[in-house]
């Protein structure tokens, strides 16, 4: 009953957000002093073809009626225009986009696999590699390694992904010529091209990310380590690899994985930079686009399911913190 | 003579100042020996220094043999080695001494298979051994921690420690956060393993009832050195050292004998007893009825606090007149501090009346409120935490006067100055903060904000339990001149019945949210009419070996161990 | 001057066969003739063919040239202009390419569903005005096909340009009654010698041989190799290093953007691929509009003719002048049938801010012009060559404050605000077919300020916009070109622009595509014709 | 405490560097004899655009070399991008704080629908790509409105529900000391028990964080300069030149290396900063050393 509840509250609320998110994103982009239908109108462009242009994909209409159009077509889809050439776009309907030819929802279904390829690769990385690194730099704290770690992190933080990204491909992809510099291969096609083609972006977006594991974990390991909890473990003979492997180490994943799931959720949005610098056909990609032509219907879908990914991946971190700590389990 | 199991030869543990210098004693098999003393006075830091559980900023010098061992020259193996195998050790906070994310079940195994190759399900047995040996239910192992109540946690901490049967067990302060029943368990825990498992037992606290009830020998520290040893009964009896006499001065005990027979009362109304004054229920869902007399400066009627479904209080009437103290007792989640919570305006009841000086307080609004507010004084638990640590001790008590009155600059200073005067406190300490005060001074200057308005009425939550007993009577002391010279009335909550027999007028049991019995203080202590009231009475040890003996049995015969 | 590398640096011979790349930095292609504003030269050209088509070899000026029809004969004082379509021609299913099918292609563009391609055939076509495409069921009556092979367009004023506007993509065919899906431009029907084999947006399209193309009817496409391939979604810096590194398949690849000046300043330093930079003669004009409407005094606006630094300009646009293209002091553009060399305001490249000074000081302005609006979009290095605009201005007194848009908001601004508030604005144009009337009359016929147009000078002049409808309705291209010379003079004499430079373009391509070069117009290699090297 | 830190310190002094010369860059271009706006293409190679000379042309003249295609003097842009930086990382900061803070603790002290709102809204913003909102804002905002200060507004408004959580903890840790209840008992309205009690034990953690959070709102400035909304030519701006200088990164490296390190120098100086001065603020910590 109190699960049902929460689970009830939770959905509720998760949709607000998502609302407001689009709302916020409508209102802004609304605002833009710009013209879709310009862009559809060609050149030389007249006014009778701008008020078609207009007309057609349903911008005649004052703003909040669009955007109630907009919601609407989530639930019952929608049809642009009349007749042949009309366009049909099937619920849920998260918008049509002119400039694409397409639906929204294809178009992040065909970029999805991309990002997700790209994200939870580099995410894994930078886990494995930040924790590892944070753990190491607070059993040794104060030495050189941390000392060390703590400088690569901070350049990792400084540096901008472009830099990282554009200076990884001219040393590592064309000086030395062991990796590919872009592209994407599915991995329904062949996983180690798929592998292969993606460890440059992976190691740039890790190590953009990394530094901030590594500095969370060593607080957070420097303050386990305080715990009465540990010194009764020392106290009771077990091994140090116990000691710090089991009980030290869950205890610092927990605010760890709060942290990861937002980062993962907004990853999953779309990791602009490194796409672009990678020339892969990822969301992030898709997002820019939007924006750059100014695509109203593409840009809502994207943030919408952005949203929904960062939503979706606090609702699953709530779960594993959960299953990590059983005070925060539910009932 | 055997040679000890355990002896300390000289040890010193210095920080970038000493912690603990010279220190010798020792310990045979199956003894019981007791370190005393005052806070910081380096009992923890040498038992610590026994297992290497220092930090590493610790220096050690001196020897430590254990069964012939030198601990101190030992690797860091063979350290591990006798760490929870040849001696256990027990911490002071059960709360935080277990890894909260891990099952307390998975957590004993683990201890269980560090030392010895026990398969898993030997380990497994071995759990529930351990579990039934500390008294709890086989059901226990699947709990977290945060499961288990505090007394519980103890116990599985206790478990934990003799896993692998050590010679010795070190048990530094194993009691101090418990309530007096639950410390009652937890000692006759501890002696019955002392007999079941022939383990020597380093005991560290400094509750002088603990050391009567539990030790052969004790040895006295003070400022890092041992001042004096020897057996309990000589020790107690004949303290040759000063600091030792002056220890035992100030511990506060009951007066009174072991709790007899309840003594005959009447029946008043269904399910209430009453003998004049004194009341008492004897059903469970009833709380004793209050009759408030005269203008009492607090009266509840019907209070009830409810977090959520769960009632905290459950229909409590009670009434404070003027210049009366009355003593709140009771164990642990009886409901006290909600109690003093409704009363302060911290938590909204969920029903009934809080009455102050006539006014209802819960119809007040805006100047008339606080106004209301500014007549009640309050001193916490712990003084640490009830002073701003951003705040020098003059702001904290010009705190009531920059709210409620118009009082600034030098005037305010002058009154600042006479509240420091009436605490006791010299006006050297205006300017310095609170972590540059003692615990004793804290709470005076915790003492002086709550009577800078001159209040009505005084709430006092546990004022003392977070001191030493030594700083705890003079605070005692302080607090009973105040309310003689002020002639404030006075709510004063404690789960020490000495000390609140030492200070009410009335005292008001409370028990699972509901008042169990109320009366004069001396009639309530030396003849309780409830059975929980018996029971609390019988738990609250003595700092006298041989009173202590009789107090436990009595105590035994009321409820039986666990 | 030396115009750099030409074609001419494609030194191996281009063979039939292999597979031709082109690294986009685009997410998509487009092959949608109705929405396409493509160049008859370009990627729209592998698939489809047009009614007619350009002259596009080095050495040759540009001129209308046969494609599917000829090159159309005019009637009526160039009010109707008939058009003949080739024998045997068909389609990439078989079918048989008709007049019907032209037809039909261009009544297709006048559909709301399918706007967005070049549409200058829609106001002067009888009718154009208000027809709203074919799917309805109504057809153009302006438009006739006698018979399968003849089509015949009724204008509705004399022009003399209109087999220029055949040459756009509207007048592609589309076969009749197809084409009413919105995504037809992902199988198009093809007519040129490559069909869409594979599209996936962001990633590449893949074209493949159309065995129905006949190369004996084709003069404007080589066809060379099997199989064309567009890698989409490329990022700029990393196509030039893949361009510069010249391994594997990138050899047979070309960089469809132009190099940047980092990219060109690296390939000063790279023998080898600096032989492989294909620099185009001339191109855009690159000019700094004046508002007229808050420039008022031509003085004023003649003033910035001496101000600006075209050296500098130079610089910011591609490192060196050579690389950047030539100083420009007219509105027709180098490579136009019939431009005239002439410069009306001769003053050092550099700029003479001192006769600026002076010329402000006349208009009652001696301490110059403060807080100029100079607003500038934000691709195409825009904001680094206003900077030294800006540097220059400053010099001859004029303090402005550059105001860099997003490319969209900067139309917005620009083209389509009602009362702007930008004092001067930077552009280059490039005219959509190579003839004067389209380098002058978008950007100085007052029917083109605002509402999308690209006047960006608000120049308003009755007597001008007389002068350039007469010029179009001329259909002899010698009186003509005369018309527009004057019209360009004229214009300038006002001063609502300042031509800057005519653009070079640089494309970088791999060591084994050939016969990639850049004629005199536009300043685009021809894709068509390229090929791999054997 | 600080000063037994020598990383730290090290820190702090590379702040006051950076700082001093951000504040003097008038006068330290005036020594040189540059400024960041004149075009200088006679220290050009005039074949390519580049900087003549070796090393991006560093000289008595231009002490760090000049920018290829303009030749205005890299060390003027330098100093002078520090200038941006610095006030837009720390007033960003400023405002995130300030509002972080607010709003954080009132989170935690009032509980209830307050706290719920503000968990909410940090959860909007955090799940909103704020990167494209900042795009579609620099469009929407008229242009009189000064670019730096709605920078700041952004970056900042953007930055508070992470202050704002951090806050709302450690008010939720303080709520539950007996200090606050006293001042509660006496009468002392939320605002009150905010200004006298609260805020003076946030201090520390405020300070830390605001520390940790400066190189982010600069790197932030820079990615904003990189994708061409941040502030607009010819101020100079590090993030700006760097995302130019990543173009020339092989032919003119010295374009890169000045900017970049000087980025790099900031923002490690204000992460070495900050752990040292939590490390100095921490009685934990502290003990443990
Ligand atoms: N980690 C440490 N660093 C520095 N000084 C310490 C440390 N731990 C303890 N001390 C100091 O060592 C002295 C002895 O401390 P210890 O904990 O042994 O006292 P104690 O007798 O156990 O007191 P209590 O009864 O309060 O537990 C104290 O002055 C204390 O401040
Ligand atoms: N904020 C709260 N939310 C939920 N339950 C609470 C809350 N505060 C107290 N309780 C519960 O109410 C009961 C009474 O608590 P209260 O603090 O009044 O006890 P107490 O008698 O003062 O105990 P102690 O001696 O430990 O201070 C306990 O069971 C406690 O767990
Ligand atoms: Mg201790
Ligand atoms: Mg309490």
């Amino acid at each position: 009953m109190r699960a049902l509840r929460f689970t009830a509250n939770r959905i509720a609320s998760t949709l607000l957000v998502l609302l407001v998110v689009v709302f916020i994103t409508y209102v802004v982009f609304y605002l833009v002093p710009s013209d879709p239908a310009q862009l559809a109108c060609g050149r030389p462009c007249t006014e009778q073809n701008l008020a078609l242009a207009r007309e057609f994909m349903g911008l005649d209409d004052p703003w909040w009626r669009q955007f109630l159009d907009y919601l609407g077509g989530v639930v019952t889809g929608r049809t642009f225009g009349v007749g042949a050439t009309s366009i049909h776009c099937a619920a849920p309907c998260f918008g049509y986009s002119f400039q694409q030819n397409t639906d929204v929802a294809v178009l992040i279904a065909e970029r999805l696999p991309v990002t997700f390829s790209l994200a939870v690769g580099a995410a894994v990385l930078w886990l494995v590699a930040g924790v590892g690194a944070g753990v190491l730099a607070a059993l040794r704290r104060g030495t050189a390694w941390d000392r060390i770690t703590l400088a690569g992190s901070v350049a990792g933080v400084s540096a901008p992904v472009y830099l990282v990204g554009l200076l990884g491909i001219l040393v590592l992809g064309f000086t030395l010529d062991v990796v590919p510099v872009g592209g994407y291969v599915p991995f329904t096609e062949s996983p180690v091209d798929w592998a292969w083609h993606l460890v440059l972006p992976w190691l740039v977006l890790a190590f953009a990310h990394a530094a901030v594991y590594l500095r969370l974990t060593r607080a957070q390991m420097l303050e386990v380590l305080g715990e009465d909890y540990i010194r009764t473990a020392r106290a009771n003979g077990l091994r140090e690899s116990s000691v710090i492997g089991r009980h030290a180490l869950r205890n610092v994943l927990l605010p760890v994985v709060t942290v990861f799931g937002i980062d993962l959720g907004s990853l999953l949005g779309g990791a602009v930079i490194t796409e672009r610098v990678f020339s892969l056909p990822g969301l992030g990609g898709l997002l820019i686009d939007a924006v750059n032509q100014r695509d109203l219907p593409l840009l809502l879908g994207c943030t919408l399911f952005a949203a929904f990914l960062v939503v979706l991946a606090n609702a699953v971190v709530d779960l594993c913190y959960g299953a990590l700590d059983p005070r925060a389990r539910l009932t | 003579m055997t040679p000890p199991l355990l002896r300390l030869e000289g040890v010193s543990v210095a920080f970038d100042a000493p912690a603990a210098e010279e220190v010798d004693y020792s310990l045979a098999a199956g003894e019981v020996l007791a370190v005393v003393g005052e806070s910081g006075s380096g009992k923890t830091v040498t038992a610590l220094s026994l297992l290497g559980l220092l930090p590493g900023a610790a220096t050690v010098t001196g020897r430590a043999l254990f069964a012939g061992r030198d601990l101190f020259a030992l690797s860091a193996e063979e350290l591990r080695a006798v760490r929870g195998n040849g001696i256990g050790m027990v911490f002071q906070e059960p709360m935080t001494a277990l890894n909260p994310v891990f099952r307390v079940g998975d957590q004993l195994a683990e201890v269980v298979r560090a030392h010895g190759g026990r398969t898993a399900a030997q380990a497994r047995r071995r759990v529930d051994e351990l579990l039934a040996l500390v008294g709890l239910p086989p059901g226990a192992r699947r709990k977290y921690p945060h499961e288990l109540s505090g007394g519980q946690l103890q116990r599985v901490v206790i478990a934990m420690a003799v896993a692998n049967d050590p010679a010795l067990l070190i048990a530094d302060e194993p009691t101090t956060a418990l309530d007096v029943t639950v410390q009652a368990e937890v000692l006759e825990l501890l002696r019955d393993l002392r007999g079941r498992l022939d383990a020597a037992i380093l005991l560290i606290t400094h509750d002088m009832g603990v050391v009567a009830d539990l030790a052969d020998r004790v040895v006295v520290m003070r400022d890092g050195r041992v001042v004096e040893q020897g057996p309990v009964a000589e020790v107690f009896a004949a303290p040759r050292h000063e600091y030792t006499r002056s220890l035992l001065d100030s511990v506060i005990s009951l007066s009174g004998p072991p709790p007899a027979e309840p003594p005959a009362a009447v029946e008043v109304s269904p399910g209430v007893v009453a003998r004049g004054a004194h009341v008492a229920v004897t059903s469970p869902s009833l709380s004793a009825p209050d009759r408030p007399g005269d203008d009492p400066v607090l009266a509840l009627s019907g209070l009830t606090v409810a977090y959520g479904r769960f009632r905290a209080v459950d229909g409590v009437g009670l009434h404070v007149g003027r210049g009366e103290v009355l003593g709140l007792v009771g164990e642990s989640g009886s409901g006290k501090s909600s109690i003093a919570g409704a009363v302060t305006g911290l938590v909204t009841p969920a029903a009934g009346v809080v009455e102050l000086a006539g006014q209802e307080l819960s119809r007040l609004r805006g100047r008339a409120a606080k106004r209301a507010r500014g007549r009640v004084g309050v001193v916490f638990q712990d003084p640490a935490s009830s002073l701003n640590p951003r705040a020098t001790v003059a702001r904290s008590i010009a705190s009531p006067f920059l709210l409620h009155t118009p009082l600034r600059g030098a005037e305010l200073d002058r009154r600042v100055d006479g509240l420091l005067d009436a605490v006791r406190l010299s006006p050297s300490l205006r300017d310095r903060y609170p972590h540059e005060l003692s615990g004793g001074q804290r709470q005076r200057v915790g003492i002086a904000r709550a009577i800078a308005l001159d209040p009505d009425l005084l709430i006092a939550d546990e004022p003392t339990s977070a001191l030493d007993v030594s700083v705890q009577a003079r605070v005692l002391d302080l607090f009973r001149a105040l309310q003689a010279e002020l002639r404030f009335a006075c709510l004063f909550i404690s789960h020490d019945l000495a000390v609140v027999e030492r200070l009410a007028d009335r005292v008001a049991v409370l028990h699972g949210g509901r008042v169990v019995e109320t009366g004069p203080a001396d009639e309530v202590l030396t003849a309780p009419l409830h059975p929980y009231t018996r029971r609390l009475l019988a738990a609250a040890p003595v700092a006298d070996p041989v009173r202590q003996r009789e107090r436990r049995e009595a105590w035994l015969a009321l409820d039986g161990p666990g | 001057n030396d115009p750099g590398n030409t074609g001419a640096s494609s030194a191996a011979e281009a063979a039939q066969g292999g597979t031709l790349r082109i690294l986009s930095e685009g997410q998509t292609v487009n092959y949608d003739p109705a929405k396409s504003s493509s160049l008859p030269i370009t990627s729209l050209g592998f698939v489809h063919r047009r009614l007619t088509g350009w002259v596009n070899a080095e050495g040759e000026q540009a001129a209308v040239a046969p494609d599917l029809g000829d090159t159309g004969k005019a009637s009526d004082g160039g009010k109707t202009w008939t058009f003949t379509l080739k024998e045997g021609l068909k389609f990439g299913d078989g079918s048989p390419i008709r007049s019907h099918d032209v037809k039909w292609g261009v009544e297709r563009t006048f559909a709301p569903a399918f706007s967005g391609g070049l549409g200058y055939h829609k106001q002067l076509l009888v009718g154009g005005g208000d027809y709203r495409g074919p799917f309805e069921g109504e057809r153009l009556a302006s438009i006739e096909t006698p018979d399968d092979r003849t089509i015949v367009f009724r204008l509705t004023r004399p022009y003399g340009d209109w087999p220029w506007i055949t040459s756009t993509p509207a007048f592609a065919p589309v076969p009749e009654g197809k084409g009413a899906e919105p995504d037809y431009g992902e199988h198009p029907v093809a007519s040129g010698p490559y069909q869409l084999a594979e599209y996936q947006r962001g990633v590449r399209a893949r074209l493949v041989r159309n065995p129905h193309w006949d190369r004996a009817s084709d003069q404007i496409r080589g066809g060379l190799p099997d199989e064309v391939q567009f890698q989409l979604g490329q990022e700029a810096s990393v196509v030039s290093q893949r361009l510069v590194a010249d391994s594997g398949e990138d050899r047979q690849a070309f960089g469809s953007s132009f190099a940047s000046p980092a990219q060109l300043a690296q390939l000063q330093g790279n023998a080898s691929a600096k032989q492989r930079l294909v620099t185009s003669k001339t191109g855009a004009l690159a000019y700094l509009a004046l508002n007229t409407e808050k420039l008022t005094d031509p003085k004023v606006r003649q003033a910035f003719q001496y101000a600006v630094d075209k050296t500098s300009y130079q610089i910011a646009s591609a490192g060196a002048a050579q690389l950047a293209g030539d100083t420009a002091t007219t509105l027709i553009t180098q490579g136009i049938a019939g431009r005239e060399q002439f410069d009306l305001y001769p003053a050092q490249p550099a700029g003479e801010p001192e006769k600026a000074k002076r010329l402000l000081a006349e208009a009652g302005f001696p301490d110059g012009l403060k807080d100029l609006d100079f607003v500038v979009p934000k691709s195409n290095d825009y904001p680094a060559k206003a900077q030294a605009l800006q540097a220059a201005l400053a010099k001859a007194g004029i303090a402005v404050n550059i105001r860099v848009l997003d490319t969209d908001a900067y139309t917005a601004e620009t083209s389509q605000a009602a009362n702007p508030t930008y004092d001067l604005t930077l552009s280059s144009w490039q005219p959509d077919f190579p003839s004067a009337n389209a380098n002058i009359q978008p950007l100085f016929a007052s029917s083109e300020i605002g509402g999308g147009g690209y006047n960006l000078s608000r120049y308003r002049n009755p007597e001008v916009d007389a002068l350039i409808e007469a010029a179009q309705s001329e259909v002899d291209p010698v009186a003509a070109n005369r018309r527009w010379v004057e019209l360009d003079k004229k214009i300038l004499a006002d001063s609502p622009v300042v031509p800057l430079i005519y653009t070079r373009n640089s494309f970088l391509r791999g060591s084994e595509v050939a016969n990639f070069y850049i004629a005199d117009f536009p300043a685009y290699p021809n894709y068509l014709q390229a090929g791999i090297a054997k | 405490m600080l000063r037994r830190d020598r990383w730290a310190l090290a820190g702090a002094v590379t702040i006051a560097v950076l700082g001093l010369a951000a504040v003097a860059a008038d006068l330290l271009t005036a020594i040189e004899g540059q400024d960041p706006y004149s075009y200088r293409t006679e220290a050009l190679d005039p074949g390519t655009g580049g900087p003549a000379g070796v090393l991006g042309g560093v000289s008595g003249d231009h002490w760090f070399g000049v920018e290829p295609l303009t030749g205005r003097d890299l060390f003027a842009i330098v100093v002078h991008g520090a200038r941006t930086s610095f006030l837009i990382g720390l007033a960003a900061t400023l405002v995130s704080v300030v509002f972080g803070t607010l709003v954080g603790a009132a989170a935690g002290y009032l509980g209830g629908w307050p706290d719920r709102i503000v968990t909410w809204a940090a959860d909007v913003f955090l799940g909103f790509p704020y990167l494209i909102f900042m795009i579609a804002l620099g469009a929407v905002v008229p242009s009189h409105v000064s670019r730096p200060l709605l920078l700041i507004l952004v970056i900042g408004f953007f930055g508070w529900p992470s202050i704002a959580r951090i806050v709302r903890a450690q008010v939720l840790t303080l709520k539950e000391r007996n200090f606050v209840a006293a001042a509660r008992i006496l009468g002392a309205s939320p605002w009150q028990v905010f200004r006298a009690e609260l805020l003076p034990n946030l201090w520390a953690p405020i300070i830390v964080v605001a520390t940790l959070s400066v190189p982010g709102k600069i790197g932030l400035e820079a990615a904003l300069s990189f994708l061409g909304v941040g502030i607009p030519p010819p101020t100079p701006s590090w993030g700006r030149t760097i995302s130019t200088a990543v173009d020339w990164v092989s032919t003119e490296p010295m374009f890169l290396f000045f900017p970049g390190v000087a980025l790099f120098l900031a923002t490690w100086a204000f992460t070495v900063f900050g752990d040292g001065l939590r490390d100095a603020l921490d009685p934990k910590t502290d003990v443990r050393r």
